[in-house]
């Protein structure tokens, strides 16, 4: 029995590092873009953000994650989680779309990076009910469309 | 929790001096908002034209004549001009030929900073009562900081009676609309269509069943109101006047997409580090980078398709004037004939109202259909086959019963 | 199996078998291009229907019984399906009410990926020429990757020489296309009027003087083609067939911006962790979030946009065919009138054929209007005006000379 139940054990521990190998776990602990381009999926983002205006101002962990330190490991955790399962078994959206949890955190960080400049216009005075990034569409990823999809060249 | 994560004294807004509740005196503001005040002060020089827009008072009866036919009867045969900006308000209003010994004190209801503090103390039904010449002594301000904002707290606020009314007719209260919603209600204080109702003369926004130009033609049915007696085609019309939030709100693309009136005619601009909403409310086109750069990287794309939009509404329209010309000239020819069917008259006239009221819902809009492209397209279309109808049905007059 | 980037050699094209050059059968082609076969095929068995569009072959002339009286004299007045997917050209060609022992080979033009090869041996000339009947034993493949692309490099080619022609004659050469434009010319292909030119029933595009309905009304207007002449109006018509690139290409926002029928029709799927064009044409509405989602972040939003234009099209396109049927029935009645003046009945003719190949440019078009909202209100507006001049004209042609 005993041999059994180490063995079994022993597997687990082997699958979970194996996982954690394969899907080179350690840098999601960093900060570098080109660990997000891992994933070929996340291609065009990674595209788009290169040829965008922030390229020399922040990389993606500065917008996609909180940024004080436990709310940003809870949100690498459970993002890497959805992002590693998502891929592992399959189950990509088409197309990828931030989920609203996402959209809270990029504007956190907009506004955190760019105090000054909206201090008179970002007062709180009533819930605007929008993003930066409904009129700042092409700031972090350029144009969607010509981002978003890969491989395209534009007409003009 | 992230959108308002900024305590109130980091915000930028720190008051120097406290404003009286519905000061009239856009200056007083201006000592606590330089910004917002040097450019509201700025809407006064504006000169620069656009293909069908922009800041010179253009005499548009001038410029095309069709006008005439088409107001026969109406003050706006006599003087109808583009408009400008805010600051012109007064000397506009002051200046225009329509004027009249009849006209009352309601025309000043959009055009003076004055009216909020008056209509609080003597009320709108005895404000509007008063004859405009009288009114005059009571208004000194044009436009300002007291019809779109609440003092001290500067949170949007709708300053006009008859758009609350308006609103609640809906089952609607601006109390609970979001600030981006703000950002385009606080135009619909004047950018709207409205009448006088009743002896008192009493502003009204005719919008009880809804505010799209269907909606808006069942309430003048329905309650019988006639704006004026056509004098070619005898029929019983209604002027329509800048229903720019009408269209705007009817569906267009930029409205469902959630952008607000502000967003294109008071875009942020940068003075220093910091960014405000300009107060010099112009046309977007003649500076379309800061209006529709944020949103649309291509600006010169946008500027084109809006190019294109507009000369195709424009080229529509005038058919539809021509539509109308020949509607009210071929009615006016079979009304004088003793052997014409006086039934068929009354209809022929009823459908000339109801083309031309559809018609000026566009040409009294004042964005040449841009707010709403294939709303103003879909309006002309059926003005044009109604103006047509009318001058079928004044044929059919004249023939003899089968 | 997922976990890593692939390796290049996988995500590219790696032929496993070399094609002949417009090889007819996609199944060959399918050898090394698994997914894009795999989906072509399925195109075979959509069926499921939208509001306007959708794959049910739908017949149009039940649905909307005013087309029986507009298409009068025309093989359309018999028989009009909505089109379904690109598996079923052939069976549909084959099976339609309109053909007649006198159609000519050309209508095979655009059904069948043995076309290519075809041109390349007998020439288009002798093609055309060849009646229907007798082509039918050289065709056995529906529309397929021969009709789209050059063997082996995968390349986006023309291979309809009549487009050829068509874009030489407006001093273009497609060589010099980008790739983002090759995948809307591609469609240009088949997805464009037509008409059968001479006694050889050649196949050519009216596009000399440009490809809006102007310039294409200019072209037939000065090579004095016509199409049938209209059994109960007697005018000389034109019919117009699928003008999808025209209408599309005429400055629509979406052209405008770059975007192409395959972003739309054929967005970028997902088959394990390849991506690649979808080859099930079909109705975008259908899956939006990969077609409209690619760009569009909200896609709720644009899709209830395009169901408000569509219904905006719809509604006008309805009043044009009912000023279009007005009209055809006054024509006919006056021009049996002994007393009718008969140049004035010609006008009225010549007035009937402009107005209806207005509409049927908007109405043969297949996305009820929502390739170029704006462009096809304008049009529908202009239509609907002529229609009514046209019945004007006739009852003038009734009153005596003044
Ligand atoms: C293991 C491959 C992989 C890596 C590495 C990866 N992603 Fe993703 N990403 C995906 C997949 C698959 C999805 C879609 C699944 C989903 O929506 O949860 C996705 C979705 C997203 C989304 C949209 C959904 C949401 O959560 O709002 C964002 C934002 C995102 N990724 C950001 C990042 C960032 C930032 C990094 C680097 C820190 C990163 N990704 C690294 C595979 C990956
Ligand atoms: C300047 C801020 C910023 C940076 C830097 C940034 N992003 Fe984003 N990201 C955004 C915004 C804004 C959105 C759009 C959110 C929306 O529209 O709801 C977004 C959306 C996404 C999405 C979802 C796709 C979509 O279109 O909704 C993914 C995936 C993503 N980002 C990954 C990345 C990756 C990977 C990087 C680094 C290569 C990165 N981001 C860098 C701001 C940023
Ligand atoms: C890590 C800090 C940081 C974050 C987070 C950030 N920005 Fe920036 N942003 C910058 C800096 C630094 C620049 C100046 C870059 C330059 O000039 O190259 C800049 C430039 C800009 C500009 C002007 C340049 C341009 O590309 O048009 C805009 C607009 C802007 N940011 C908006 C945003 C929005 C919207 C977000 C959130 C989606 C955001 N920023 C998030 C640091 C940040
Ligand atoms: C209503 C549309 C709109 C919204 C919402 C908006 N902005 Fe802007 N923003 C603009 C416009 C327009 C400008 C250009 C001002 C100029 O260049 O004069 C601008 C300018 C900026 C700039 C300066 C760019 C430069 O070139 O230096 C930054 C930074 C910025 N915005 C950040 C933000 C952030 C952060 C938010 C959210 C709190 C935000 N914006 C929300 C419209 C918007
Ligand atoms: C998406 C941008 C946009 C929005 C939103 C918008 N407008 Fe406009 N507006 C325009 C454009 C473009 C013009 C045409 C200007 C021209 O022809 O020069 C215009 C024209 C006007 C004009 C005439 C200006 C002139 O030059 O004489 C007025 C008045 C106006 N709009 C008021 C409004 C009101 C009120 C609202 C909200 C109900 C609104 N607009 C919403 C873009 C916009
Ligand atoms: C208190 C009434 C009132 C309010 C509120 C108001 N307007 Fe006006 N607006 C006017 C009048 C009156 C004029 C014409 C002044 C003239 O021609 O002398 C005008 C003119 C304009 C013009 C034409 C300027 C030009 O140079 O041609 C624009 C654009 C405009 N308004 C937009 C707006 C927008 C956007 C809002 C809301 C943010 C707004 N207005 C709010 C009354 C108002
Ligand atoms: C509900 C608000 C409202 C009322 C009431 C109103 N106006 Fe205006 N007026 C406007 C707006 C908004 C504009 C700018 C838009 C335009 O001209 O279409 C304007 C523009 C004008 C202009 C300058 C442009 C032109 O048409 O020559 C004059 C003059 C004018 N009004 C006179 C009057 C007179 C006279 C009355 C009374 C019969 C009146 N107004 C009542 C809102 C109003
Ligand atoms: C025609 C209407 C109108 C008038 C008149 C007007 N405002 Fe505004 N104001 C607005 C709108 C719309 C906004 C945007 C509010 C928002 O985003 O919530 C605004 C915003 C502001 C803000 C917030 C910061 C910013 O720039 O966005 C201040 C402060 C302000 N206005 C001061 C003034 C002062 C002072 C005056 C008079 C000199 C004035 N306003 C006149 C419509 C007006
Ligand atoms: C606050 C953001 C914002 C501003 C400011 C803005 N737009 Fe747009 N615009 C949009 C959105 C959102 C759409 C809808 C399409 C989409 O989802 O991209 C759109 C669509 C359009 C279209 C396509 C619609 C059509 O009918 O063809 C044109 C053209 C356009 N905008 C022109 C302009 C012009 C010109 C201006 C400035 C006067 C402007 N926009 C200002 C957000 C904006
Ligand atoms: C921006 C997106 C877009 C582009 C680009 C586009 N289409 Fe479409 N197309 C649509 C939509 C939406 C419909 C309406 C479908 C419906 O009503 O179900 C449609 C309908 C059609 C249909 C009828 C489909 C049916 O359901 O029966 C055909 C055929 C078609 N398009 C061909 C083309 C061709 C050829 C081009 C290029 C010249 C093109 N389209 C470009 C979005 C697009
Ligand atoms: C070789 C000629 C040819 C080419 C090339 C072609 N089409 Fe078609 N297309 C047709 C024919 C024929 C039909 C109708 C088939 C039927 O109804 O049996 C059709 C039908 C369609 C439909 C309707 C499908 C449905 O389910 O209702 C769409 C959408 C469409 N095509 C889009 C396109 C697009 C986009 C392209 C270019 C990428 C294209 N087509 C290229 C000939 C062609
Ligand atoms: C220039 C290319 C072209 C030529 C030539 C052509 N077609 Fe088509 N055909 C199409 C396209 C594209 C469609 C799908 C779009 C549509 O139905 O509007 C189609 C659809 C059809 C359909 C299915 C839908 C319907 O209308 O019932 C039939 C049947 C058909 N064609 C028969 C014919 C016949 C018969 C001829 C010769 C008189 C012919 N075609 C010539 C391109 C062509
Ligand atoms: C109706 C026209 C049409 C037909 C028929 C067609 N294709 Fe395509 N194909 C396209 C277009 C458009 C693209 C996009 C090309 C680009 O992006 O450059 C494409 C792309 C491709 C690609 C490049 C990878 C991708 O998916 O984007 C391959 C491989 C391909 N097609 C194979 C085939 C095969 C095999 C067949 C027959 C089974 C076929 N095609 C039939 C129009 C067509
Ligand atoms: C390849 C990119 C792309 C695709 C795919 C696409 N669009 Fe667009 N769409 C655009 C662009 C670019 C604009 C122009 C406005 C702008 O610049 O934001 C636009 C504008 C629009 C507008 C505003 C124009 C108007 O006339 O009201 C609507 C609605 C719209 N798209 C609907 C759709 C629908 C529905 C689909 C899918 C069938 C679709 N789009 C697919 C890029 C795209
Ligand atoms: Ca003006
Ligand atoms: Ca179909």
């Amino acid at each position: 029995m005993k041999p059994l139940v180490f063995l079994g054990i022993g597997c687990l521990i082997v699958a979970i590092l194996t996982g954690l190998y394969v899907s080179d776990f350690t840098v999601y602990l960093g900060d570098d873009p080109t660990t997000c381009n891992n994933c070929h999926v996340m291609d065009a983002v990674y595209e788009g953000w290169f040829h965008a205006g922030h390229k020399n101002a922040a990389t993606c962990n500065d917008c996609h994650t909180p940024h004080d330190f436990i709310p940003k490991y809870f949100t690498k955790a459970k993002s890497g989680f959805n992002h590693v399962t998502a891929f592992t078994f399959g189950h990509i959206p088409e197309p990828l779309r931030a989920k609203p949890e996402t959209d809270e955190i990029i504007q956190a960080n907009c506004v955190r990076c760019h105090t000054e400049t909206v201090s008179m216009v970002a007062d709180g005075q009533a819930d605007s009910g929008r993003f930066c990034f409904d009129c700042h569409r092409t700031v972090a990823h350029g144009e969607r469309g010509i981002s978003i999809l890969p491989y395209q060249d534009k007409r003009r | 929790i992230f959108i308002k994560n900024q305590a109130a004294p980091v915000r930028g807004i720190a008051p120097l001096v406290t404003i009286q509740a519905m000061e009239p005196n856009s200056a007083e503001w201006g000592k606590n908002f330089p910004n917002q005040y040097s450019t509201l002060l700025q809407t006064a020089d504006n000169k620069t034209r656009t293909t069908y827009g922009g800041s010179e008072p253009v005499q548009k009866i001038e410029a095309d004549p069709r006008l005439v036919t088409i107001f026969a009867g109406n003050p706006f045969s006599k003087d109808y001009k583009d408009d400008r900006g805010h600051q012109n308000a007064l000397i506009d209003v002051r200046e225009t030929n329509r004027l009249s010994d009849k006209t009352p004190g309601t025309c000043y209801s959009c055009k003076s900073a004055d009216n909020p503090k008056l209509w609080a103390n003597m009320g709108m039904e005895a404000y509007d009562k008063t004859p405009f010449s009288e009114m005059s002594k009571q208004i000194n301000n044009p436009i300002g900081c007291a019809n779109c904002h609440e003092a001290n707290t500067m949170r949007l606020i709708i300053t006009n009676p008859a758009l609350d009314t308006a609103l609640k007719a809906q089952g609607k209260d601006w109390h609970t609309f979001t600030r981006q919603e703000m950002r385009t209600v606080v135009c619909a204080n004047c950018h709207v269509e409205y009448y006088f109702q009743g002896e008192s003369k009493l502003l009204v926004f005719p919008w009880k069943n809804g505010t799209t130009i269907e909606d808006i033609e069942k309430y003048y049915t329905e309650n019988g109101f006639v704006d004026w007696t056509h004098t070619t085609s005898g029929a019983s019309m209604i002027k329509m006047q800048h229903p720019d939030y009408e269209l705007f709100s009817a569906s267009s693309t930029h409205y469902n997409a959630g952008v607000s009136c502000a967003d294109c005619h008071m875009p942020y601009t940068r003075a220093g580090a910091v960014k405000f909403s300009t107060h010099n409310v112009k046309s977007p086109l003649l500076e379309p980078n800061t209006s529709c750069g944020a949103c649309h990287t291509d600006v010169d794309y946008v500027v084109n398709r809006a190019k294109i939009i507009q000369n195709q509404v424009h080229t529509t329209m005038i058919s539809t004037e021509d539509a109308l010309v020949a509607a009210i000239e071929t009615i006016a020819t079979s009304a004088k004939d003793p052997k014409a069917d006086p039934a068929k008259i009354e209809e022929a006239r009823k459908l000339h109202r109801s083309a031309q009221l559809r018609w000026d819902f566009i040409a009294a809009e004042n964005s040449m259909g841009f707010h709403n492209p294939t709303e103003a397209l879909r309006i002309l279309a059926s003005a044009t086959d109604l103006a047509r109808k009318a001058q079928l049905k004044a044929l059919e007059a004249l023939q003899p019963a089968k």
